[in-house]
């Protein structure tokens, strides 16, 4: 028994099985990147303040590249099976899933980096007040704001703010992950040890204050708990990054199996090439959209 | 759904053709010298948008429009080449565009439902 | 680089020359009729499991309460807690709920009308050898028993299942504080993939692998429906699968998705970050829930009209128009969903759109009911069992639809909203609609898979008996619902009912007529309940004592499903298929019997 | 006594509860007439239905026809479905939601409470005689002060909170102007604003035929006109927890004399609720 139409297009639809299998798949691909999405856009919209610059422009935009120059590899291994040119062909695979490890580490390194990232609100206005000094000096409370006006974009909108609003933002003694307010105080603590970002606009580095936890109203690394932009970010993004990782593993399957497939049907690992090019190419697709709204917008 | 109703090409013919054709030397030579040049256009978009972001464009929508076309000229590009979206069959066009109708209509329509409410639902933007 | 390297691929198939041995035959297949069998037999079961969960749920309705006899210790000593003393608590009922929900919807009527019945039949309708992707076919399957379980053992754990309906409305799903939600999300997020690959494989399969001359418009009706709702699977899952997994980041990593700013849950203010919108959940959640319930009638459908077909012994009424109306029906009900949510708040202009679609879908629905029922003019109509669940499919599914009018107004829909006349209005489309579909659908394949007739005695019995109490069960829940009894009450509306003494001189407490039909439907709930014994037995034994068929088609059906081997080998047909005509050549005038096949080559020297 | 009617009774009266609101008039009114349709197609069609079984039954008709029923009867009977159903939607749907749901009466001319819903009771607030709603803040949320008032707010002052589980409003006989311009006899209408604390829960009161979600983060107002004093079930529509089925609460329609009573007597201002911390 042999399945029709797995190497050789079917004459009237002019498609091979596996093709027309992975533009389904594409589709619903699709939807559920469009279903995150629509989420995303309706959480920004009802949002009263919406945080730019929270992640690495340079970064992303370093990830970006890597991520187009695998598209350009990917499709060229397959333009070289085509051409009958197998060591090319796996070069050009070997290329692509450096990228892809490489995407995939530039991205935890990002992910690490926001998680020992903290901010924290305080009980009342004085209480904050009393810390913005302690960390920026006289002019603390100016500091703060121009932080906090800067990472809204107030000075684009008509939106104010509200001083109960304004966080102090840094990192902890030790730069521990993933701490929360309930996990510091069931550890007994008391006071924490914080070394507060620098000012707006100038690379100083403030020295750390001690902060008494019966102060705090909210604190949170960054993380999804955060806030909603965070949320939104490391859902969309780490759902991006498992389908980058189950590409990669795709793709390296292909490279390792090459010697065997071109015995086999050269003709046939082409189209498996494509198949797996194709969803690779969705991938780099769906990062299109996701640098500019994430990292731009 | 999508369907064609066309049988036009009997078993093993027409298509045969277009498909050497794809497979020629000729062809794929030809081909990548275009992936060469959209990866190309892929990098320089992504420096244009970046740069537009250092520049600061005032009004925010207009901001939020800009990257947005450019992204969406990239996309097209990736789809359109890259994935020989622009040279394909119509069954899949036509499953494309089942998927795209359906995509906008459950990003406008969930808009629009979230907006359209009839009167304000938050006192002094608290819901008490 | 031409393939003439079939010497090659040899060695890889030769596993198929010899016994593949008993995993591989049965638990590992590839094969799509083992895998619709696999998917069958695991979906009639979670049916049946699902039905126990909702006697259980009705009994504790009509004697709110009070200790369940026997099932009530066993609850206990299972389940703990939240069944102590056998008393069904509201928890536990919500449970019950929710998973009667989900499990009837996801695990036995999507499985088993989509999975099983596509499975088996569709290639064999369109002449094909197998689906396009056997693997995937496996993994399909696999995801899906995965899923099951997950389901399943969420029961056992602390705290127990999911209670908060099948909807899962957010934020209770995410306050609550028991894990069971997090196991119905990972467990949905296994059914979604699974729903999605036999999706993309059915699709595959029907473009590809149709036999030659097998054209669109000669396609069997029932193998149109399993297309567009391949389709619909295909697009409407994956945004619930974005919203589960948004769901999950709240459940496990304290996100706001859909937890807006200043919740006070229990008199304390809920420590999160807020911003997040919980009708956001509601959209993303009924984007496919509406397409969905199209999942659960359009197979049922797909089945009543190759019953009626082969049964009046004439083509069906109207092929194109039931073609366009399922095409039609697929598309629109991408832009219903929002009639679930009339009663969130939304504005006029939105309702007035989404009213209108409703309208519009209901119209196709109309098309296609008067096309069956026009079918049966000028038959020749055998009532064999399984044209009998087919023919009471239809004023049932009737009665289902015509009571979605009511709601799909949001003018009335003011009064019925989350009423027991809702229950009753979809139970009447699933219940005695699809599940009678579908069984006639097992009576009708069931000698084509085994060689074997069921026994006729059995079903008849099987038939009258769930006919008349399917009835008894959902007819009064209208009453119940226009009256004003809300649906998820764990003590049945007690609360509310006049026997109360706090509802001293509530002049709109539920009278004593509509506490007692809780206690009537009860009773009919078990009624049905007896009335599957004949059917599970007939399930069974006529596997080894049913009467042989007398040859590979012995229904005299015209589609290409009876023109294999019975049961159909590896590899499906024996001789090379070609397609001459349409699917339903029945009665053809000048013909020698009463049925041609799709594959019988026309007589030679005709005109 | 209270009513009790038996099944046929209550057949009689369409198996709906009792009436207590204006616009709950065109509601009955609109599920009786689709009712009447869907009952028309039903009939038809099933006598259509066991005609022809009977009619082509395999002894009776032993040999099917190839052609079978010409379509203009099942054209027709669509093509009426059609047109009903757009009827029912323009002329009736569509208008009387626009009056019943977004047509607000002012303010000043109703009685408007904010009824505020939780885990598994209700609240309803009252302005008081300023008809100024004093302010809230979640962070003062706690047992005393369930509602969160805010001390200093002097509005607030006069505010009054139910006790829970029971709302009350006056029937008040006002004159409003029709849509024909004439004036009618009628009763103050009610405005609620409905939100919730926690989870989702649903305001369903029958006897007024409203039913309306309330949504954590959102206050959505919702109107109506009652006829009649009684006490009425509030039910909880959405599923909340564990508590739901008991999530009942008393809608009481009072003479206006009683109300003022209840309101002096049962609920509690502001000051009282604060003063207990
Ligand atoms: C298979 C399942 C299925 C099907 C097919 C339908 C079909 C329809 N449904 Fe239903 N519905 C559900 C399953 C289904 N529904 C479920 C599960 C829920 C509840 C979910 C929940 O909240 O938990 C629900 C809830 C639901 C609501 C929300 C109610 C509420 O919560 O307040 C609404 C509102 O518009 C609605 C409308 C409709 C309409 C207009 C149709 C139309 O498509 C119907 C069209 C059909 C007809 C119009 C009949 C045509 C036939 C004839 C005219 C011939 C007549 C012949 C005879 C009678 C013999 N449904
Ligand atoms: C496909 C969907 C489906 C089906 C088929 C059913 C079937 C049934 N349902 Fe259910 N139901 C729902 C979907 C479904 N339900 C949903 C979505 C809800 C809402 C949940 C929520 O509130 O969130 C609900 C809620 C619901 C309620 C309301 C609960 C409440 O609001 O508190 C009730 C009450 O009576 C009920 C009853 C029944 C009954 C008596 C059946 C019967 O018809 C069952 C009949 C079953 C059989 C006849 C089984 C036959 C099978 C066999 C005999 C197996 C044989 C096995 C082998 C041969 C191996 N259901
Ligand atoms: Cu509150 Cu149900
Ligand atoms: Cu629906």
């Amino acid at each position: 028994m042999e399945i029709p139409y797995t190497v050789k297009p079917r004459p009237d639809t002019g498609l091979y099985n596996a093709k027309l299998g992975i533009w389904l798949f594409l589709a619903s691909e699709v939807m559920l990147f469009g279903g995150l999405f629509s989420a995303y856009i309706l959480l920004r919209v009802s949002s009263d303040l919406w945080p730019h610059g929270m992640v690495s422009i340079p970064v992303g935009t370093f990830n970006t590249f890597v991520l187009i120059a695998s598209s350009v590899t990917v499709v060229m291994s397959w333009a070289s099976l085509k051409l009958g040119k197998l060591s090319a062909f796996k070069g050009y695979m070997a290329a692509t899933i450096v990228c892809a490890l490489g995407f995939l580490g530039v991205k935890s390194f990002e992910y690490y980096a926001k998680f020992t990232h903290y901010d924290v609100w305080f009980k009342d206005e004085a209480t904050a007040k009393k810390y913005f000094t302690a960390a920026y000096g006289e002019k603390g409370e100016e500091a703060t704001r121009k932080l906090f006006v800067e990472r809204f974009h107030l000075h684009n909108t008509k939106a104010t703010y509200d001083a109960n609003q304004i966080q102090l933002t840094g990192h902890l003694f030790g730069n521990p992950m993933f701490a929360t307010l309930k996990k510091l105080t069931s550890a007994k603590q008391e006071t924490i040890q914080f070394t507060p970002d620098a000012p707006f606009g100038t690379h100083d580095h403030p020295k750390a204050i001690e902060v008494k936890l019966s102060d705090v109203q909210r604190l949170s690394a960054y993380v999804p708990a955060h806030s909603t932009y965070f949320a939104i970010y490391f859902t969309i993004t780490a759902l991006h990054g498992l389908h980058v990782l189950g590409g990669a593993i795709v793709l390296a399957y292909f490279l390792f199996t090459a010697d065997h497939w071109w015995k086999k049907s050269p003709e046939q690992m082409a189209n498996r090439v494509e198949v797996g090019g194709l969803f690779w190419h969705f991938v780099d697709l769906v990062w299109i959209f996701l640098f500019p709204i994430i990292y731009l917008l | 759904m999508s369907h064609d109703h066309s049988h036009s090409h009997g078993p093993g013919e027409a298509c045969d053709h277009g498909h050497d054709d794809h497979n020629s030397p000729e062809y794929i030579h030809k081909t990548i010298r275009k992936y060469l040049k959209v990866g190309g256009i892929l990098f320089a978009g992504t420096i244009l948008t970046v740069a537009m972001y250092y520049v600061h464009i005032p009004s925010v929508a207009a901001t939020i429009a800009i990257a947005l076309l450019i992204a969406t000229v990239k996309a097209a590009f990736v789809a359109g080449v890259f994935m020989h979206l622009s040279d394909e069959r119509k069954m899949i066009y036509s499953i494309l565009l089942c998927t795209v109708c359906f995509l906008i209509s459950l990003m406008g329509l969930t808009l629009w439902a979230m907006n359209d409410f009839p009167f304000f639902t938050l006192v002094d933007g608290k819901p008490f | 680089m031409q393939a003439t390297k079939t010497t090659h691929t040899e060695p890889a198939h030769s596993h198929e020359h010899h016994d593949p041995g008993f995993l591989r035959s049965y638990v590992f297949s590839t094969d799509h009729k083992v895998i619709g069998i696999q998917y069958g037999f695991t979906a009639l079961a979670f049916l049946f499991f699902g039905f126990l969960l909702m006697i259980c749920m009705r009994w504790q309705m009509a004697k709110p309460g009070e200790a369940m006899p026997i099932v009530g210790k066993l609850l206990e000593s299972l389940l703990g807690e939240v069944a102590k003393g056998g008393i069904i608590s509201p928890d536990l009922y919500n449970a019950f709920g929710a998973m009667h929900g989900t499990i009837m919807v996801f695990l036995a009527i999507v499985p088993l009308a989509f999975a099983a019945f596509g499975n088996y039949v569709v290639p064999l309708q369109i002449g094909a050898v197998d689906m396009a992707f056997p693997r995937l076919n496996m993994v399909s399957y696999q995801c899906f028993a995965v899923g099951g379980v997950i389901m399943f053992v969420s029961f056992f754990i602390p705290g127990g299942a999911a209670q908060a309906g099948w909807t899962s409305y957010s934020p209770l799903a995410t306050v609550i504080p028991t894990q069971g939600q997090t196991f119905w999300i990972l467990g949905m997020v296994f059914l979604i993939t699974s729903s999605l690959l036999g999706a993309v494989n059915f699709i595959a399969t029907v473009i590809q692998l149709r036999a030659p001359g097998m054209t669109w418009m000669r396609l069997p009706f029932f193998t149109w429906v399993q297309f567009v709702t391949a389709f619909i699977l295909l697009l409407a899952f994956p945004p619930l699968e974005a919203a589960s997994v948004l769901q999950l980041m709240d459940k496990v990593f304290g996100s706001s998705f859909f937890l807006p700013t200043g919740l006070v849950i229990s008199g304390k203010p809920y420590d999160i970050s807020g911003g997040g919108s919980p009708l956001l959940w509601q959209h993303l959640f009924w984007f496919l829930g509406h397409p969905e319930v199209y999942v659960l009638i359009l197979p049922a459908m797909g089945v009543v009209a190759e019953v009626i077909a082969c049964n009046t012994r004439k083509p069906l009424w109207g092929y194109k128009s039931l073609v366009y109306s399922v095409l039609a029906v697929g598309f629109i009900s991408f832009i219903v969903w929002a009639h679930h949510m009339y009663l969130t708040g939304m504005g006029t202009k939105i309702s007035t759109f989404f009213q209108t679609t409703t309208m519009i879908i209901s119209i196709p629905s109309v098309i296609i009911l008067t096309c069956l029922f026009m079918s049966l003019w000028g038959g020749s109509i055998r009532f064999n069992t399984p044209m009998l669940f087919a023919l009471a499919f239809l004023p049932m599914f009737g009665i289902g639809g015509l009571t979605g009018l009511p709601l799909g107004f949001n003018f009335s829909d003011l009064h019925l909203h989350d009423s027991y006349y809702v229950i009753a209005h979809f139970h009447y489309v699933v219940a005695p609609g699809t599940i009678f579909a579908l069984f006639a659908g097992v009576y009708f394949w069931y000698p084509k898979m085994t060689g074997r007739y069921m026994s006729e005695t059995l079903g008849k019995i099987h038939f009258w008996g769930s006919l008349i109490a399917m009835n008894l069960v959902f007819m009064p829940m209208f009453f119940q619902g226009l009256y004003g009894m809300s649906r998820r009450m764990s003590d049945g509306g007690a609360t509310y009912a006049l026997a109360n003494p706090a509802n001293e001189g509530v002049v709109t407490a539920l009278t004593q007529t509509v506490m007692k039909l809780n206690v009537f439907v009860t009773h009919a709930a078990f009624l049905l309940l007896i009335a599957q014994i004949p059917f599970i037995i007939n399930v069974f034994m006529s596997m080894f004592n049913g009467k042989k068929v007398e040859n590979d088609n012995p229904w005299d059906a015209t589609t290409l499903d009876w023109q294999t081997p019975t049961p159909p080998p590896h590899g499906n047909f024996t001789k090379e298929i070609i397609v001459y005509r349409g699917p339903y050549e029945y009665s053809v005038p000048g013909h020698p019997t009463d049925f041609t096949p799709q594959n019988m080559p026309d007589p030679k020297p005709a005109k | 006594m209270q009513p009790n009617p038996t099944f046929l009774e209550q057949l009689k009266q369409g198996f709906m509860p009792i009436l207590a609101s204006e616009h709950g008039k065109d509601v009955d009114y609109f599920i009786l007439i689709i009712h009447w349709l869907m009952a028309v197609l039903f009939i038809g069609w099933m006598a259509y239905f066991f005609y022809a079984l009977f009619r082509f039954r395999k002894s009776a008709h032993p040999k099917a026809d190839y052609v079978g029923a010409k379509g203009t009867l099942a054209n027709n009977a669509e093509i009426a479905v059609v047109i009903i159903e757009a009827v029912l939607l323009v002329a009736f749907a569509i208008p009387l939601w626009a009056k019943a749901v977004e047509k607000y009466p002012k303010e000043e001319d109703a009685t408007v409470m904010r009824l505020v819903a939780e885990q598994f009771s209700w609240q309803a607030r009252y302005s008081g005689k300023d008809g100024k709603f004093g302010k809230q803040e979640l962070k003062l949320v706690s047992e005393k002060n369930p509602l969160g008032y805010v001390e200093s707010d002097k509005a607030g002052d006069d505010d009054r909170l139910s006790p829970p589980k029971d709302i009350h409003v006056p029937l008040i006989p006002v004159k409003v102007k029709g849509d024909d311009g004439k004036e009618r006899d009628s009763f103050k209408p009610v405005i609620v604003h409905l939100t919730t604390k926690d989870v989702i829960h649903c305001f369903k009161v029958a006897a007024m035929r409203m039913t309306q979600d309330c949504m954590p983060g959102m206050s959505i107002p919702v109107h109506f006109t009652p006829t009649k004093v009684g006490k009425f079930n509030i039910t909880c529509a959405q599923l909340c927890g564990g508590g739901h089925a008991s999530m009942s609460a008393l809608f009481v329609v009072d003479s206006p004399e009683e109300y003022d009573k209840w309101l002096a007597e049962k609920a509690k201002g502001v000051k009282e609720i604060v003063a207990l911390e």
